[in-house]
């Protein structure tokens, strides 16, 4: 199926995390169901900023005619991207913004992400109270801008309190043995708030017998499912699709098919589904998909933006594959 | 004659202690975990219960077994960095197969990997004499590698947690962690292994003057070959236990565990040159760094400050026990 | 041998140096006093503590007690380097140059000027040396020769040599004692550590005696003070049990139709070029040799270490190959090698080390008969009257008690060859005795025992048969009765038997070194 | 002599396959010019320099695995030092943050001399440590860069009478990777300081010996190492213009290099050219595995190959070689 005409890079520098392996899947998926992709040029593997300068460079050597790049940071590959819009390269940033002005950004909106589950969570406390904050990687860009969001949502209710904060580094283990650790204080809390890692934390809880108190978690497939299915449990999942990463290469292919959007940055907003309302419920139960694997976020297409199906995402072929 | 006088010489009661604690470099060790759990009970009181002790022994359990693979290739002077990717490759293998298949057979599955990667390690160092370093961490590499290829092949059939596992890995009876069950035996086979068996004589042995052991008529290939199997199955069996414990299959479950399985061996007395060591004192090891994640946690400090603290704790520990140990 | 009755202040002076390893104390009031001039011997049994004493002067341990006063100042010594700088340079038991680096970096590194570094070498036997070979590919024989030229090359006040010529062939510890001799005469000091009372007779002249960490007498060295020393190195364990030199009578006459151990046109590489001998079973067979004549890869080849690249090796008339020592131990062919470190795990216990065998074939790594294990070591430990005080590690033990570790494991697993690697190398005169007897006794007892020694005259008193082995051949077999030292010499060298030939001041005390040139004149 | 020429010609084979590897490059990417070797220099900067900083402690007999938390630390410090500060203050900045290193390194070293803890865990507690500083220094990545210090690794550098077409292929990331190294490593080599740091990790027994003085000499390769690794931080902040507190994937990296390029874990064997030569080695090979567009999952598997295939090919031309 090499009908396609262009040949398309992408750049991702964290492997082997659910979230980013359905952003690569999606990405994939797209290029084949667009049929305009003969190639994919995939540079995947656990670096920094600048293994992904190298990265970045060496597509520009591949000459591919766009990057889809999930920056590891913003400024630091702004070099990189800059010499690939000199040499005819269309370059879309995915999942986070990029300093080059030349390049295009489809985001999800990480503050805004962090403002909506905080703020829906400090509301279900009743505006007070003491919340325990789960962030993720300390250093990570993505971190930072979501403390930004969350301290915006903690600004708004001047009775909430931070019990304590911790790092999960987004690992699953050190998260449940942070979260046992601290059950095991007795300090009464009245709120989780986590960066993702959502599902081990509420099986910590039920594990310890401790009282179920509101978390906010993301779409990933075990915490939705989690949402419906453990009693007495309320929370929230907010979206943060890595089907982006779909939307990047349909960006892309616009792009270079002349359609330029309006403006350089498309952000994709985040939604909220929660399981305290009925309607609430309701769209859990549509999002809900027990078949993926508990790590992948469930919103694994983006309206007006992918066009591929479930099977073609899950398959996570290709072009010529 | 001679050792008649210096035995009835009076020896000062600092020196005596010190004495008696290098010949049981254990209790020192035990001091030391008993010091952190003070130090814990003091700044949030009433934290050390049942439960707390429960949820630590838990989690010092995968990283206890881990450790002991480091234990004994350390005993030979190499060092195994693949048991992270090990015992993540059962753990994503067992949670996907057993959605499909009879948990015996997921469970053959889950090991398959296991005892090839031991293989693969135990010829490379054994009978090419790569460095352990480089070798265990070149098959980790590539069992991650393949572990993403595979990935994709079961997003489809999603993953499940066998309720055994969970069982083992999370419950917990009487107040006893379920996963004692499978611990102390296996403890207790480690340390008769390396106690009172042919095949641990010859680790130490090993590890010590291989050209020695040679001579003897031992054959260093043999010895390391099953030796980096045994470490890879004891990591696939952490794995399980682990999923169990976690219950979210991801593909870099265990890979937190393997600096710390180095660190708990070095702080429970094994020398990472060979020769020199045992298990009891790993045990410990984990024990004190499960204790002390804990402990840092609990404090309220910035990130960077906590990270910096425990390297300063994890250095001062290991160098006041060699101290305590060597002051003979 | 000219004692030095004039009264001159000492060199070097040392008194009561003490030094414990943790229970073991390794030397507890030790002193030793050096004029200027004068080769001084340093002489005690096995774990008397000469090594530590030497290494206590040279800065390379510290001690826990005592003085040290050099050229009448009290100087601390904290380093070798420090040593160095005061005039002490040590020659130690074990070689000191850096194994990866080639010869010329080694002298570099230590700051030997290398014109009299080469021209010591050239004295001390070793015409062809390229400084730019790296110290590992080096054999160890010429590895003690350059450790000491080193010392050499820099002139010191005080040198001090910790069993110099133990691991050396004749022919190169001949020259040593050569050039030691001259030092003295040259107005420095040697402080001489050998359990070669030959060697000591010939070439010192006072003896300072340790026992037990003390010392216990310092004496001159006259004709017939031998007995005297061993008096006073031995103290209360005083042994009078002299293996006289053996007679044909004393052989085991056996004469059986099949040997123990054929070996047949042997080759390894170029080493070894045509080896063939028999061993019987109830005899001990020497091999003697000068230093690197192929001795190394015969007793390589046949414990199964190395390949050999032709010939054969029969065991009770069956040809057998090896390629792993174990197929030797399989066969009952047990090698003790001559360098210790190379047989012992150092950090394991006296018990692990004699055990070791047991566990090394696959079918034994499962559980260990306690009990079992006990006994048979405790009667290897109790045949070699080995140290045990410092069981624990193996490292602990002195020299000579390591070296009956590496014996004890081929009497506890009852092997019934034993090659043995120059065994008594290192050891004290008691020890030897004692090794002697027991070679003896394996004999006795039915087994076969090859026997590489350095040291001629103990052929006598062990062997039934010697093979002579000359650029890799043998050139003769004697009957032990036909074998003395002068006839040993000769055949080694090479020369035919009947051959006068003047073969070093050993083997004619009278005539020492009269046409050599004195190293020391070079520039 | 033998073993030298054995280890030249480990470094002489290594030269081969990277020669090899170019004209593969070249078959797979017929466009491939210039600018692309001075991508592949840009991107060998940092890793060249983590190599060299692992390549003195391991040659010490040591190993250091504080190496890219190293770089993370100088890396933050310098950017968030350059951060919103004036041009010239940068030539403040460079010689303070090269001395952080040198200091740091010491650091490492004197603990390790100290505690008598081996060297694999003091670093290990160091790795810690100094990630914690990084992260206390700036706790997301930011900062800023001066422009001059990015122009000094970008582009080429034109020698006047050379065809542009030779200069083309002397990009200036080259020029000062190859400049950094050997003011310190070829005086360095020739000193009796580096006897000493070979003589410690051959044996450490016979150098005490031999007078070496151990413990100051064992401080002084770290010291180095850590001085290797602020430049490696310092090209980290060149390169990306900012610096962040999360170690990138250095030192497994270093760790592989150093053994590709023919130094012995043990100590005391190899010198600094192989390890070089390996980085560039490997950063070609992860090039051509996106020239050829793999599957990225399999890239992992086929590095991971190379490595083990690579050392047990070397183990395996030792072990014929001492047969024989
Ligand atoms: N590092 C050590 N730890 C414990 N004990 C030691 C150590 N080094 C030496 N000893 C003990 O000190 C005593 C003296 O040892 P030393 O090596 O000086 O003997 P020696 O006279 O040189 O014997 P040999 O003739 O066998 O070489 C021995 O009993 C030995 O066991
Ligand atoms: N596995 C076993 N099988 C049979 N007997 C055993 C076993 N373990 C211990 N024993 C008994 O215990 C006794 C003491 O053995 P042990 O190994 O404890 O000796 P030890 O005093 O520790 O010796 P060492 O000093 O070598 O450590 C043995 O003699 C034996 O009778
Ligand atoms: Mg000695
Ligand atoms: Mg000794």
């Amino acid at each position: 199926s090499a009908e396609g005409k262009y040949t398309i890079g992408i750049s991702n520098t964290v492997q082997g995390n659910g979230w980013r392996e359905e952003m690569v899947c999606a990405m994939k998926a797209q290029a084949l169901a667009s049929g305009e992709v003969a190639k994919l040029n995939i540079a995947h593997r656990n670096t920094d900023a600048a293994g992904q300068l190298e990265d970045i460079r060496n597509l520009i050597s591949a000459k591919v005619n766009a990057i889809v790049v999930n920056p590891a940071d913003p400024a630091g590959i702004k070099a990189g991207l800059e010499e690939a819009t000199k040499a005819g390269i269309v370059v879309v940033a995915v999942d986070q913004a990029v300093t080059e002005p030349s390049a295009y950004i489809i985001s999800n909106n990480q503050e805004q992400y962090a403002y909506l589950g905080a703020k829906w969570l400090f509301q279900q406390m009743g505006g007070k109270g003491e919340v325990f904050y789960m962030r993720g990687a300390a250093g990570a860009s993505a971190d930072s801008d979501r403390d930004k969001g969350f301290k915006k949502a903690l600004a708004e209710f001047p009775d909430v309190k931070v019990a304590q904060e911790v790092f999960t580094g987004w690992q699953q283990d050190q998260a449940k043995q942070q979260m046992l650790s601290f059950l095991a204080t007795g300090t009464p809390i009245n709120g989780i708030w986590t960066s993702g890692i959502d599902n081990v934390i509420v099986d910590a809880l039920v594990e310890s017998q401790a009282p179920l108190v509101p978390i906010v978690g993301a779409d990933n497939a075990g915490f939705v499912g989690q949402l419906s299915s453990v009693k007495d449990l309320v929370g929230a999942a907010v979206t943060n699709p890595g089907s982006i990463g779909g939307a990047g290469v349909t960006l892309a292919l616009q792009i270079l098919d002349g359609k330029k959007p309006a403006q350089q940055t498309v952000l994709v907003e985040p939604q909220l589904w929660e399981n305290a309302t009925e309607e609430g419920k309701a769209k859990l139960k549509a999002a809900a998909d027990p078949s993926l694997s508990p790590e992948w976020p469930v919103s694994i297409s983006i309206p007006d933006w992918t066009t591929y199906t479930k099977e073609q995402i899950v398959a996570c072929k290709g072009p010529g594959e | 004659m001679s050792n008649a006088a210096t035995i009835s010489k009076p020896v000062p009661i600092g020196r005596r202690v010190k004495r008696f604690m290098a010949d049981r470099p254990l209790i020192p060790l035990i001091i030391l975990l008993v010091i952190l759990v003070v130090i814990l009970q003091i700044l949030r009181p009433g934290i050390v219960n049942e439960r707390w002790i429960a949820n630590t022994i838990k989690f010092a359990i995968p990283l206890a077994i881990l450790a002991g693979c480091q234990t004994m290739t350390m005993l030979t002077g190499g060092i195994d960095l693949s048991v992270g990717t090990v015992a993540t490759m059962s753990a994503f293998i067992m949670a996907t197969q057993v959605v499909n298949q009879d948990p015996a057979v997921a469970f053959l599955l889950a090991m398959m990997p296991a005892v090839l990667i031991g293989l693969v390690n135990g010829i490379g160092v054994g009978v090419f004499r790569v460095h352990p370093l480089i070798m265990t961490l070149g098959t980790s590499l590539i069992g991650t590698g393949c572990l993403q290829v595979y990935q994709r092949t079961v997003i489809a059939s999603g993953a499940k947690i066998p309720d055994f596992l969970a069982w083992l890995g999370t419950g917990v009876t009487y107040g006893f962690p379920n996963a004692l069950l499978l611990f102390v035996p296996l403890a207790a086979l480690i340390v008769f292994t390396l106690a009172r068996t042919g095949f641990g004589r010859l680790l130490y042995a090993v590890g010590d003057n291989e050209r020695a052991t040679r001579l003897s008529g031992v054959q260093y290939w043999q010895v390391i070959t099953v030796l980096y199997v045994i470490s890879s199955v004891l990591a696939g069996i952490t794995g399980l236990l682990y999923i169990g414990l976690i219950k979210a299959p991801s593909l870099s479950l265990a890979e937190p565990l393997v600096l710390p399985s180095v660190a708990a061996a070095v702080i429970g007395g094994t020398s990472i040159f060979g020769g020199r060591g045992g298990y009891t004192g790993t045990i410990i090891g984990a024990l004190i760094l499960t204790v002390l994640t804990t402990l840092l946690t609990i404090l309220q400090m910035p990130e960077g400050a906590r990270r910096i603290l425990f390297g300063l704790i994890v250095l001062f520990v290991t160098a006041a026990y060699l101290r305590i140990v060597e002051e003979r | 041998m000219t004692t030095n009755p004039l009264p001159q202040s000492p060199l070097l002076d040392a008194t009561g140096v003490a030094k414990n390893y943790g229970a073991v104390a390794a030397l507890r009031n030790a002193s030793l006093s050096v004029l200027p001039g004068e080769v001084h011997a340093l002489m005690g049994a096995n774990g008397a503590g000469k090594s530590t004493l030497v290494k206590i002067l040279t800065g390379a341990i510290r001690a826990d007690a005592g003085r040290i006063l050099i050229r009448g100042e009290a100087r601390d010594v904290r380093s070798p380097a420090a040593a160095r700088r005061a005039g002490l340079l040590p020659v130690y038991q074990e070689p000191s140059l850096i194994p990866d680096l080639d010869v010329l970096s080694n002298l570099r590194l230590t700051g030997t000027p290398v014109e009299p570094f080469r021209a010591w070498v050239r004295e001390l036997g070793i015409p062809d040396l390229d400084i730019r070979d790296t110290a590992r590919d080096i054999p160890l024989a010429v590895l003690r020769v350059l450790d000491l030229a080193r010392a050499l090359a820099v002139e010191p006040d005080v040198l001090l040599l910790d069993e110099m010529t133990a691991a050396l062939p004749a022919n190169l510890a001949e020259k040593v004692l050569e050039v030691v001799r001259r030092q003295g005469d040259s107005g420095r000091a040697v402080i001489f550590i050998s359990h070669r009372f030959v060697e000591i007779s010939a070439l010192c002249d006072r003896a300072t005696v340790l026992r037990d960490g003390e010392t216990v007498g310092v004496v001159d060295i006259v004709p017939g003070v031998e007995e005297k020393i061993v008096e006073l190195m031995l103290g209360a364990r005083i042994v009078k049990t002299h293996v006289a030199a053996r007679t044909a009578s004393q052989n085991a006459a056996t004469s059986a139709s099949r040997p123990r151990l054929g070996v047949r046109n042997l080759r390894v590489g170029t080493k070894l070029n045509d080896v063939s001998f028999d061993l019987a079973d109830g005899e001990v067979a020497g091999v003697v040799a000068l230093e690197g004549q192929g001795q190394d890869e015969l007793f390589a080849a046949l414990a199964g270490s190395i390949r050999p690249s032709g010939g054969t090796i029969e065991v009770d008339g069956q040809p057998v190959k090896f390629s792993h020592p174990i197929d030797a131990i399989r066969a009952g062919l047990a090698y003790v090698p001559g360098d210790r470190a190379e047989a012992l795990a150092m950090q394991r216990s006296v018990r692990e080390n004699i055990a070791l065998p047991f566990s090394a074939a696959l079918r034994n790594w499962g559980p260990i008969h306690m009990r079992q294990e006990r006994t048979k070591v405790i009667s290897a430990i109790e045949r070699l009257q080995i140290d045990t005080r410092a069981q624990g590690e193996v490292q602990r033990l002195s020299g000579g008690n390591q070296q009956k570790v590496t014996i004890a494991r081929w009497i506890a697993a009852d092997a019934r060859t034993i090659l043995c690697f120059d065994p008594t190398r290192g050891i004290d005169v008691g020890t030897k005795q004692e090794i002697y007897k027991l070679l003896r006794e394996l004999a006795g007892h039915g087994k076969s025992v090859l026997f590489y020694t350095s040291e001629l005259e103990e052929v006598q008193r062990v062997c039934d048969r010697v093979i002579v082995i000359f650029g890799g051949r043998v050139v003769d077999i004697f009957r032990v009765e036909e074998a003395d030292e002068p006839a040993l010499m000769r055949a080694a060298y090479g020369l035919p038997r009947g051959a006068k030939a003047d073969v070093g001041i050993l083997a004619d005390p009278t005539s020492s070194s009269s046409d050599s040139t004195t190293p020391g004149a070079t520039p | 002599m033998n073993h030298l020429l054995r280890r030249q010609g480990w470094v002489a084979g290594l030269f081969a396959l990277l020669i090899a590897l170019f004209i593969i490059t070249k078959l797979i990417q017929p466009g491939y010019g210039s600018g692309d070797f001075g991508s592949l220099a840009r991107a060998v900067l940092p890793y060249a320099f983590a190599v060299a900083a692992q390549t003195v402690v391991v040659i010490a007999g040591g190993i250091d695995l504080s190496v890219a938390a190293m770089m993370a630390l100088t890396s933050v410090t310098a950017a968030s030092m350059m951060n919103g500060a004036s041009e010239e203050y940068a030539l403040f900045v460079v010689p303070f943050v090269l001395a952080m290193g040198f200091v740091l390194g010491a650091v490492n070293g004197i603990l390790i001399v100290v505690t008598r803890v081996p060297d694999i865990v003091v670093t290990l507690a160091t790795l810690f440590v100094l990630q914690g500083a990084a992260l206390l220094v700036l706790d997301a990545p930011g900062g800023a860069v001066a422009e001059w210090l990015k122009g000094l690794i970008s582009g080429t550098v034109p020698i006047p009478g050379l065809p542009d077409a030779i200069d083309a292929w002397l990009p200036k990331a080259l020029l000062v990777l190859i400049i950094c190294l050997c003011i310190i490593w070829i005086p360095l080599r020739r000193s009796k300081l580096g006897l000493s740091i070979y003589a410690i990790g051959s044996s450490e027994l016979a150098a005490f010996r031999s007078g070496v003085p151990v413990a100051r000499t064992r401080i002084i390769a770290y010291a180095l190492s850590g001085l290797f690794a602020a430049f490696g931080g310092l090209a980290l902040t060149m390169s990306t213009g900012i610096g962040a507190p999360i170690p990138g994937p250095y030192l497994l990296a270093s760790v592989a290099a150093v053994v590709l390029g023919g130094v012995a874990l043990g100590g005391g064997k190899g010198g600094l050219l192989g390890p070089i030569v390996a980085v560039f080695v490997l950063r070609l090979v992860r090039t051509d595995l996106t020239l050829l567009a793999i599957d990225p999952n399999v890239t992992a598997i086929i590095e991971g190959a190379i490595m083990v295939a690579v050392v047990m090919f070397g183990a395996f031309i030792t072990m014929r070689s001492r047969q024989s």
